[in-house]
């Protein structure tokens, strides 16, 4: 047993934070928010090659597995960067690994990569609603995350030999894609039609590499919550030191004391179980499919618990449209359905209970 | 990071599910209702060599850790014996702390050997009415008379004093106004709990009956200089060491009681049947209790961190702390679910659930509150300004 | 609108708060630690000529509504006697409603105006185990013999029965595969326990200890039709107009429940110091206080407005359920937070708030459980589809 | 006791939301939360005489009291209307009722008024930090409630005779409005300062006036979510009866059905609370604080918690900015903090339990 990061960890992330702090400062996230426009961000990232961290070097990777990416989901979310493309690109990319110069493409090259299923639900092949005529992909479907900027689309169709993926590059003929606007303006989504368009079968099993992409959401999702809920944390524990009423900072009123360290024991659940989910799931533990429920079903509500209290603490001017606070709190708010509710999670717990099927 | 438990701690897992799982939820009932110790259960685990799993081989013991100590009071409590059965033996798994690091040599021949092999039940008699959580507080006072002390005061909450043959008292040996600094001046004794001198009254309470929790009369208590632990005046600090402890064990058998509450809320939705149909099909009985399995795992691994920490060395007060937090409330949680989903039935004592709860309950208070967990956090972690 | 109560509404709840207020704490925490009902308590309430406050004059009552009938039970319930006391009268106060309604004059003239004045005591025998919420699904079968009936089942829950000389028993007169509806072939009978035939076995709970709840086993117990509540047949429908009253009723004793814990946790707060400054000026332990007053109030409301939609013949089926479930959960909350509020001590049997939590529990479950009324809302008012 | 409403007010409601119905059908509704200019809906609100109602004849208005003013607030939460300016008004006008002119003009004319205190915690006369020299104010009030829609301003301000409210024409000298931006854009909060700005002493007592504004402000911002709440169970009740999973409605699913019921509980408790604490108020009963603080206190969260409850039960088709659901859930994140938490609430509520002051 060992309960901490490895010295290489730790490093990653205080190197990935400075990065973050330095290249992204609040004023600009902020501007990109009003402005809608993640380019700028995604080619940064791009080019200092955080990337390709967290897969193997054979795949054009620096190493690492979902540990490393969950550590760096955590900064993102920490930062409320807009990491929709990177986070598609890790979730995608284990599909693409047959296909070594697609892959290195993602990992290396400013082509993000996105699986194609709707980004409200636990990710599952069935869902989608593409037919595969050969290897031409035909149907529709809705919100998924960063297709608007993805190069490289991942499909599960059903053809005549069932449910396989398929690689799409999204300037095929026969392919659209519609951006749906989302209160959480770090991260899109959008619709996306295929009509006839051309594919190339992705020498993987579809079934498995859905599943295992399905735990990876789960993983990095509760991550980027966990660094929203520190940051939130952070951002009420100096309001509450900073703000006096009757003299004194509210931070020694009881009531708000208990409120910051109720977001404290929240922040430090979060991280424990988020850890050991992505190592979980890295590791192919019998019990991933439970420790991943947990980290998506557990820290993402206490996300948004954390957000409300975040807002309660500051008052009305966590409100307003210039304080930092709402962009963590609507991150908190999407990450709680982003790749299944909840709900759905739950169902997959209760599985793990000798309880007979819901009805 | 490597979270796999050793080949050692999934060993002493199984095999302490094993010897709890040989008394059962009936053992249990009756236990409770009668007041009765268990002592079937106590002989046993001391006759497999347990209640020394902590303390150091010299006297009889395995010398491991928390993390070991942990899982043995989890899965007492999961096993369905609950807080009956861990508080019947929570105090010889590491109570014994401050006498193995502090005690005199004599001191430790004389009494580990003895609480390792079951014999020798200690009782631990620090809480005061009047001092609440601030243990610098007490008034209890021991009297230097020549080589004796004499002790007068008054302790509260002091589980096992009907059992136990020793007490493990924390005294004022000088008063709190006339001491230093306040953590000074307080001496502790590992002694004979004379009922000559101590009068030791139960106390009528919701829960956890086979332990009995009593308020302590002590008129003149004489007790040889021979008794005391360490140097007069440092008995605080020698508490200090054991407080994280003390909120893991707590945790893990607040953890092992919402998951045997899970276990009979899952083997009752299986077996209930209403028109033909397990209960346990419905939605809204299933999802809960998914829930409450997701945070009792989650809790879990709060713990697991905080006893790794502790047993490495290393600083967790803050693991500890919120890793009693997230077990009481993950475990109380489970048990009133499992109420609820026993409907009526839940109410009754049959279900052994309604126990569960009634035991439950009580983590949220004890040995620390949640609120003052949430105090501990704000102040020592997050640097917030005193409060009251 | 017009939110006032009317000036005998007012009366009615200061004359029981002092009546009730007679019979204090102490007497309350012996009588459900002994498991004796209280019939000190009882015989006072049938002196005042409280147990007739819904029964119609002619036979001896007053004739009022559910609204004062939940006054009294609210109040008896926050004098600190709790479900204790309120489940003591329950039955007499509303329970008769199926007769009064629908008994033959000869029946009535026999029974109500003993029940007014205290001597008779009657149970209330519906639930079965096997029967779940589904009372069409209850087996207890009521074979005809000539003008009698002889009577073989097994009921459970059934509160009183010790105590009870008569029970409100009802029967399957046709099987529930026979009956052409099923809500049709139930028969309702007020008839004497005769213990020869009927085994009472008390059932061991949490809570609520001073009013038993018990088992039936009922072998050949035979009833005359004299005592069959109007006509064979048509139990089922008797009983339905009592149903919603039955759930403001428990939810006024709730209510009341958490007034009572509401009231000793600010007690509490007051008189505790620690290092001389009452624990009540701390905003953790205040807060959760307000926000309990708050939601009983609430709830009140709710419980008001559904009992002058009943007394005033409008439906009120999703005002009655409501407020059941507000009420019970902030009657639990109010408990449960006293507990917090009363730390260790709350623990404890002495502060009476441990039995309030025990009692405050059951509510959540009887005699619908949370659950069910949000399935009941689903289905009824929203027009969801029906599920399991 | 009456627990109904007369003929009179159920009339009143059903006029008032068909109205609404016509006046702002949900296309423009949106369009205006898009362009943030209330103006055509606040200037249909006077032609048709809805701002008249609720307040006494000879101050211009058209008879009633704080129920129905409470009714009407209800409605226009229920339909998500820009009812900023409404409502200072509402709070405001009994102030101005000394000066018959003024108010005549508020209730009648298209003139709205504001008291000019933080909208963010409960009116109190001690937090806003006017001075009055004379009768000319200096001094500045963050985020004040419409400030920007009206032209009455109402100023506690403290001179050499204590605490008074003064009356301000928004176009005097030294009167300058700076409007804020908030997550909820279907109302908007300003920034006033006043630089020596001329003001006319109202003939009133402050401290009455004040403690009255508070309470009539708590309970019509909880009748505005008692309104949302109604809203949003009828959105998410009507999405579980089409939406389909499993080829049945999702509504016949125990854990959404728990979830649409535990909305309705809210809701109908709500409903009982608000009614009576506008009449309580209304009525001045000795206990109109516990009761005003209770509806605050307890409806404005439930607001939040049915709202989340919504969006679960839409998925994440809630979170879309072209669904309707994220107005009202803004709206009722605002209204838990609107003129007061339930912290700031709650703490009234103690004062009302023999509990010692907290510290």
């Amino acid at each position: 047993m060992r309960w901490e990061l490895s010295d290489e960890q730790e490093l990653l992330c205080s190197t990935f934070r400075s990065w973050l702090e330095r290249a992204m400062p609040a004023a600009e996230l902020r501007a990109l928010f009003d402005a809608g426009d993640p380019t700028a961000f995604e080619n940064a990232l791009v080019g200092e090659g955080w990337t390709s961290v967290g897969f193997p070097e054979d795949w054009g990777g620096q190493g690492g597995g979902l540990v490393e990416l969950a550590l760096l989901a955590e900064q993102l979310g920490r930062h409320g960067a807009p990491s929709a493309a990177w986070l598609s690109s890790a979730i995608a990319a284990p599909a693409l690994a047959g296909s070594r110069d697609v892959v290195s493409r993602v990992l290396e090259g400013s082509e993000a990569a996105c699986l194609v299923v709707p980004g409200d639900h636990v990710i599952d092949g069935g869902s989608g609603g593409v037919r595969a005529d050969g290897t031409a992909l035909s149907g529709a479907v809705t919100s998924v995350v960063s297709a608007d900027r993805a190069r490289h689309l991942v499909v599960p169709a059903v053809g005549a030999k069932g449910l396989r993926l398929f690689h799409v590059d999204v300037h095929a003929d026969g392919v659209q894609v519609r951006r749906r606007t989302l209160l959480d303006r770090t991260r899109g989504v959008a619709d996306v039609t295929f009509v006839g368009a051309a594919a190339s079968e992705l020498n993987c099993d579809a079934g498995e590499a859905l599943r295992d992409a399905a735990l990876r959401a789960a993983v990095l999702v509760a991550a980027d919550t966990l660094g929203g809920i520190d940051r939130m944390l952070e951002l009420a524990v100096e309001y509450s030191k900073q703000r006096k009423q009757f003299g004194v900072s509210i931070g020694s009123f009881q009531a708000v004391k208990h409120a910051a360290s109720s977001m404290l024991v929240q922040a430090e659940a979060a991280r424990s179980i988020v850890y050991y989910a992505a190592a979980s799931v890295d590791q192919g533990h019998e019990d991933r499919v439970l420790h991943a429920a947990t980290a998506k079903a557990q820290v993402t509500p206490a996300g948004v618990e954390a957000a409300d209290t975040a807002l309660t603490m500051h008052g009305a001017i966590g409100y307003t449209w210039e304080h930092d606070l709402h962009l963590f709190y609507k991150r908190a708010k999407l990450n709680e359905h982003l790749f299944g509710g909840s709900a759905e999670w739950n169902e997959r717990i209760a599985s793990a209970l000798p309880l007979l099927a819901a009805g | 990071m490597d979270f796999a438990p050793t080949e050692d701690q999934q060993t002493i897992r199984n095999a302490v599910a094993e010897l709890a799982g040989k008394f059962d939820d009936e053992y249990w009932l009756e236990k409770d209702e009668k007041h009765e110790f268990p002592w079937e259960l106590y002989d046993a685990f001391a006759k497999g060599g347990w209640l020394g799993i902590t303390t150091p081989e010299a006297y009889g013991g395995h010398g491991m850790g928390i993390t070991e100590a942990s899982i043995l009071l989890e899965e007492v409590s999961a096993s369905g014996a609950g807080m009956n059965g861990a508080s019947s033996m929570h105090m010889s798994i590491f109570g014994m702390h401050p006498v193995i690091v502090h005690g005199s040599e004599e001191l430790k021949q004389r009494t580990l050997p003895r609480i390792v092999n079951g014999e020798l039940h200690v009782c631990f008699g620090v809480t005061e009415p009047e001092a609440g959580l601030d243990t610098t507080r007490i008034t209890t006072f021991a009297r230097r008379d020549g080589d004796d002390y004499v002790v007068n005061g008054r302790k509260v909450w002091i589980s096992k004093a009907q059992e136990a043959e020793k007490i493990l008292l924390l005294t004022r040996t000088t008063k709190f106004e006339d001491a230093e600094k306040k953590t000074d001046g307080l001496t502790l004794f590992l002694t004979d709990l004379d009922r000559s001198k101590v009068d030791i009254r139960p106390i009528r309470k919701m829960g956890r009956n086979a332990v009995s929790s009593n308020e302590l009369f002590i008129d003149d208590l004489r007790i040889s200089a021979e008794d005391r632990v360490g140097e007069e005046g440092k008995g605080f600090f020698y508490l200090l060491d054991g407080l994280n402890p003390e909120r893991m064990l707590i945790a893990a058998e607040a953890l092992g009681l919402g998951r045997a509450a899970l276990r009979r809320a899952v083997r009752y939705g299986n077996e209930r049947e209403v028109f033909g149909r397990p209960i346990g099909k419905n939605q809204g009985l299933q999802f809960p209790l998914a829930e409450s399995l997701a945070r009792l795992d989650a809790a879990e691994l709060m713990l697991r961190k905080a006893t790794w920490l502790y047993d490495n060395g290393k600083p967790c007060g803050r693991e500890a702390n919120t890793a009693k937090y997230l077990c009481a409330d993950a475990g109380f949680e489970a048990a009133d679910r499992a109420v609820q989903t026993h409907g009526g039935m839940g109410y009754s004592e049959e279900y052994h659930v309604s126990r569960y709860f009634r035991e439950a309950r009580l983590l949220r208070i004890a040995p620390i509150s949640q609120e003052m967990v949430l105090n501990y956090l704000g102040s020592h972690v997050l640097g917030l300004p005193r409060s009251y």
